[in-house]
């Protein structure tokens, strides 16, 4: 047991994991002796050698691609992409061949790679360095999306993710990567794909976020409960699958959803909770469900504090359903 | 790399110094013969399925059958293919039964891929992985399969498939750039066969061949007449040599597209009857033949004989293929994870329900 | 006045706008002596020469980012992608440098550029001839997105897309390419953008697709008139911008809506017309909102019909929600 | 093509045979030499910007400063540029004042790019377009830029410019083979700094040099010294008349980035302090500046001047800078599209109102 920041957490978890399974491969840009720009794979060369962590050409295509390869062939590949903003190159591998492969092949074949990098902003990056692009895997069947927002679950997410048979998509908040820190274990657990966490429980109003924006919406609970507002707070975890009960069973006691996410708001994955709600909930709905959301610009690179969803945001739209 | 390796010319005459190196016995000759003679006729019944709206779509392999049976052959057992739409002959000379392969195109119920894509050649019993449509995007999986052999220290060579087209992509750069880089045990075959579609070569590329284009990437240039098949199998034997130590081959095989694009296309819009009655002089079944026959390794009623029996084994798998019973409608949701989520259960059951009700009335 | 098919609306529109500004570009695989596969550019190469009409290498993301090139140097080139599921090679193009280029200059550069292309099932085309895409661009902030139904608009909206400044994602379904045929004036007038078109006017339901389905949601309206039930059937024809004002007007009149798309349920764009309306409509929506879709698998051979909204599953969802 | 082009070696001692054929006042020497210094000098205060938590990032030119700036000298004034986030010396030799490009960089009020995106270097008034971050996507535009121009008939040649790490992107294929097919006049200048962040240029590509890459799409391949200004500006010119004539131009500057990769970087995790030391008794400045003085064009004491008053200038200019205010709120939702359609209002007006509340309190 030790104390982890997310960044440290990944690091000790792929460590452990390739001690234990020589079929995992870390590959990438600068993963290598650099330990990736964010030093997530920091001391893998130096433990596994060039042939387990590979350095490799600027090309994102080939990565995801060469990865589903190595997938097919046996081994576990976890490519790293340096910021997600980058895989815009790569993303006919991932779409029309890591997604359908299992699927076009009628199970035959299957690519359970890993694809994980930073998202999210807050740290000065532009619209470059700060994306948050879940929609276009979530949307893409095929892929499971994992957003980790504490230490403990991102150990546990990956360690699910390397035990299952599907490509997964792991988007990791880069803002908090060294400003969170949490006891994790060492060793293995697993925390599951498709299962949400209450981080707080509430009765007036439902805040369900993930990544970055969990310690924002959390934050703005607390300051909502000065007011008397008693907040629940989910914390999604994975999106693809979500976790519909945990969704529902939560707005149907409180009756009043606030989503809260960085990726701009038009088809962010808010429109989805939106959506699934107005299906399956809408008689318990007592207020309009609003999202607190990134806005529909790329991101910019000045002002970005007003570009994300900000704490008085957040706090004005819970008040706002509350007194709706 | 930009001379032409050929070993019989256009009338079947043998370059003796070159056929001396290979070693092939008249059996492996026949068999090679027989294995183009099905894709050859096969082909035809694939393009009648489709017009009769049997089959949705099919790419017709005519004139560039020694390629892939050429390559196919010269391939060790263990050695993985990751071809394209237009490579019926892998799966011929792999051992696919002529019924599957029906099956296939009809997405039946036996479809082993279940009738979700079309025309993909693959399996994992034939070592070979189903292509994605999107051009060259396949390669990349290729050369990531070709690197794990390489870790796993496994004896094995890698073969992808790609077309003059193909060569245009960014996966294809990508691709074969990477296999430069960690010297993999890889071997790019490209069917020159003069068209994408109906966009020349010169369209594709100013390069003077594709096969120089391994100047780029510092690895190993071929460039082989793709209409004879036994220039193809000792190239192949030589770029397999080569990739199994450490240096990846790009092998072009120059050939020509016979047939049109795929069912759907119509090349008298772009090319004349004439070019394509110049260049089927050059096809490889009639070159091969003349070669056995001329030098007595076959018979002319042995070939007749031999087309006969192919016939009729097609015809008769195709009257069973037709017969058989269509694809249960939750294949459309299996397969997409290792395990189904709620939506799609959600939605499968509405499917289903919707599917039982229109065929109980 | 001629009575024309969609891709002959979309050919003869081509051949005028080009008659009158010799700035128009016609590129893309096939698009010279082919006609393009689906004959939307016949005749052009002949009429406008092969400096105008360019048949280029197969290679998506050099076809979209000349474009754009050309867009910046002051023409007005429309891309051809030969089926939009080959898009995605190209995808970096889009994202990256033609979605943002306005954004990131300030205001200096543009690069207008109309892509178009197939999309839509219901051919037989399977998984990489039959996706309808538009999610992936409509949450790409900076690019507009239209869905053309009918010949008419087809021909309205594109001379819309040339004549102004924004890159446009053109996807014409190919199902109706040919099925569809009406009445479509010669010359030059326009169908705005973000301007949906109210085709049925009805009190008892909202239903609102655009695209192919947008005929089969006409049949099931008709159906369900059979059985006494008022349908209002709303086209939406753009998607980016999409005209909230025709849809919230329409819902706050019947109340109740059906969606009808054929791309994937998860974040297709329902979702987000589902969370516009849970935010801007609660207090007047009288049963659950409705989406009748695409399935959340990839897009399969065999047994598309049932894969995509079926006339039948239409028609008992507005049922259901009339009856709910 | 693998041959490298060099006018003066490592300490400025000219070739004289080669020299002859430039055509290059002392005039204009001196220009060059005073660019090269601005870009050095200006590069030091960028870096000390952002590690005074004014500026986002910078990527530094220290090494590299001979290409931009021969490249920007031997063009011509129409012709257009496509840089990368390195290529500081085309905005100053183009014209861009120290006030404009550090009010870019502290994405300030007049900061004519609005603080949309940072390091860009570019505006309608120097013929440069400011590029894309994801590397080698800007390639494509480029191209079709110098399409447009061949189309219209225009004279003008495009300058692309791009890293080692660069060519490994399938944007860099298709748009280059691109050129290729169209005979399109542009130039890519490859400038081969030896490292992708820590990466050597040995894990981008196993082909012998980059120019060599040119033969894989028909073009023409350079080899140029990239640390030596005249050899960097003669090859250009004669790159420039190639590409004019419809034979496009890979031109490899080799050359070597002593800085880190950027504001962020720490290099000493992936290199030696004694690697960077023996490549920096190749850098360009002070090779120039041999040249200069014992060919009597500049003397010590004026160098001495000219570098003062440059830091003077530069000095002056970031305290002007720093005191400019801050960029408006609604620059975020502005140049999302022409028009703004009502969805970004309604954001916008939230976002204005939230700002006025937090700035009248
Ligand atoms: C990325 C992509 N773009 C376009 C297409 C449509 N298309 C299918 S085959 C083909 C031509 C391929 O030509 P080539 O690579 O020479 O192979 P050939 O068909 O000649 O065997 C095209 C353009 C595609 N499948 N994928
Ligand atoms: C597509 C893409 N992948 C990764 C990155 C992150 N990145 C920024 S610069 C760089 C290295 C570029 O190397 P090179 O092309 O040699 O240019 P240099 O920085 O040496 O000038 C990388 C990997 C990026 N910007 N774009
Ligand atoms: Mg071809
Ligand atoms: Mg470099």
């Amino acid at each position: 047991m030790a104390e982890l920041t997310l960044a440290g957490a990944l690091n000790s978890t792929l460590k452990e994991q390739m001690r234990k399974d020589d079929r995992i491969v870390v590959l990438g840009e600068d993963v290598g002796r650099r330990g990736g720009v964010f030093l997530v794979t920091e001391g893998l060369l130096e433990e596994f050698g060039p042939e387990r962590v590979i350095d490799t050409p600027l090309s994102e295509a080939a990565i995801f691609g060469v990865a589903a390869g190595m997938a097919i062939y046996g081994l576990k590949p976890i490519a790293e992409v340096q910021f997600f903003d980058f895989a815009f190159g790569g993303f006919d591998q991932i779409v029309s061949q890591i997604a359908k492969l299992r699927y076009r092949t009628g199970g035959q074949f299957k690519a359970p790679v890993i694809i994980r990098g930073p998202v999210a902003g807050g740290i000065r990056g532009g619209m470059f360095h700060s994306q948050h692009p879940e929609t276009y895997y979530v949307h893409t069947a095929g892929l499971k999306v994992i957003v980790p927002a504490f230490p403990y679950d991102a150990k546990g997410l990956l360690i699910s993710a390397l035990k299952q048979e599907d490509p997964v998509i792991f988007m990791e908040p880069k803002s908090i990567y060294r400003t969170i820190k949490q006891e994790v274990p060492d060793g293995e657990f697993t925390v599951p794909i498709g299962k949400a966490n209450v981080l707080k429980e509430g009765d007036d109003v439902t805040v369900i976020s993930y990544g970055a924006m969990v310690h924002r919406s959390l934050e703005a609970a607390e300051e909502a409960e000065k007011e008397k507002i008693s907040v629940e707070v989910i914390d999604l975890r994975t999106l693809m699958p979500f976790d519909i009960e945990t969704i529902l069973n939560s707005v149907k006691k409180t009756g009043r959803v606030v989503i809260v996410h960085e990726a701009p708001k038009t088809l962010g994955f808010g429109a989805e909770i939106a959506a699934q709600l107005a299906e399956k909930a809408l008689l318990y709905l007592e207020a309009p469900i609003m999202r607190v959301t990134g806005q529909d610009t790329p991101f910019p690179l000045a002002n970005e504090h007003y570009y994300l969803p900000t704490l008085k945001r957040i706090k004005n739209t819970i008040l706002k359903v509350v007194n709706f | 790399m930009s001379e032409l390796y050929q070993i019989l010319d256009e009338e079947g005459v043998v370059n003796k110094q070159l056929i001396s190196k290979i070693n092939l016995s008249n059996e492996q000759m026949l068999e090679m013969y027989k294995h183009m003679l099905i894709v050859r006729i096969l082909d035809g019944w694939l393009m009648r399925l489709q017009r009769m709206g049997r089959a949705a779509i099919h790419a017709p392999n005519e004139g560039q059958e020694a390629i892939a049976v050429g390559v196919a052959h010269a391939s060790e057992k263990q050695d993985y293919f990751f071809p394209t739409y237009r490579d019926l002959g892998l799966m011929i000379v792999r051992g696919a039964s002529i019924r599957e392969i029906l099956n296939r195109w009809l997405a039946n119920s036996q479809d082993p891929l279940k009738g979700h894509e079309f025309a993909i050649y693959g399996g994992r019993k034939y070592n070979i992985v189903p292509t994605t449509t999107p051009v060259s995007v396949h390669l990349a999986a290729a050369t990531g399969f070709a690197h794990a052999a390489k870790i796993r220290k496994d004896n094995l060579v890698v073969f992808a498939f790609l077309g003059d087209g193909g060569t245009s992509k960014g996966d294809f750069h990508e691709s074969i750039n990477w296999a430069g880089v960690f010297r993999l045990p890889i071997v790019y075959v490209c069917q020159n066969n003069q068209y994408a579609i109906s966009l020349p070569v010169k369209r594709q590329t100013a390069s003077e061949t594709i096969s120089i284009k391994a100047v780029a990437y510092g690895i190993r240039g071929m460039r082989v007449d793709g209409n004879d098949i036994l220039a193809v199998y000792s190239a192949t034997k030589e770029a397999r040599e080569s990739a199994r130590n450490g240096m990846p081959v790009l092998m072009e095989c120059v050939t020509y597209r016979l047939g049109s694009h795929t069912t759907s296309d119509d090349p008298s819009r772009y090319r004349t009857q004439e070019e394509v009655e110049q260049m089927r002089k050059k096809e490889p079944l009639r070159r091969f033949k003349n070669y056995l026959i001329s030098n007595g390794i076959l018979s002319e009623k042995e070939e007749q004989e031999l087309r006969k029996e192919i016939e009729k084994e097609i015809e008769d798998e195709v009257k069973i293929a037709v017969s058989v019973p269509p694809l249960p409608v939750q294949t459309i949701f299996e397969d997409v994870y290792s395990d189904m989520p709620w939506h799609l259960k959600e939605e499968m059951d509405l499917v289903v329900k919707e599917f039982e009700e229109d065929h109980q009335s």
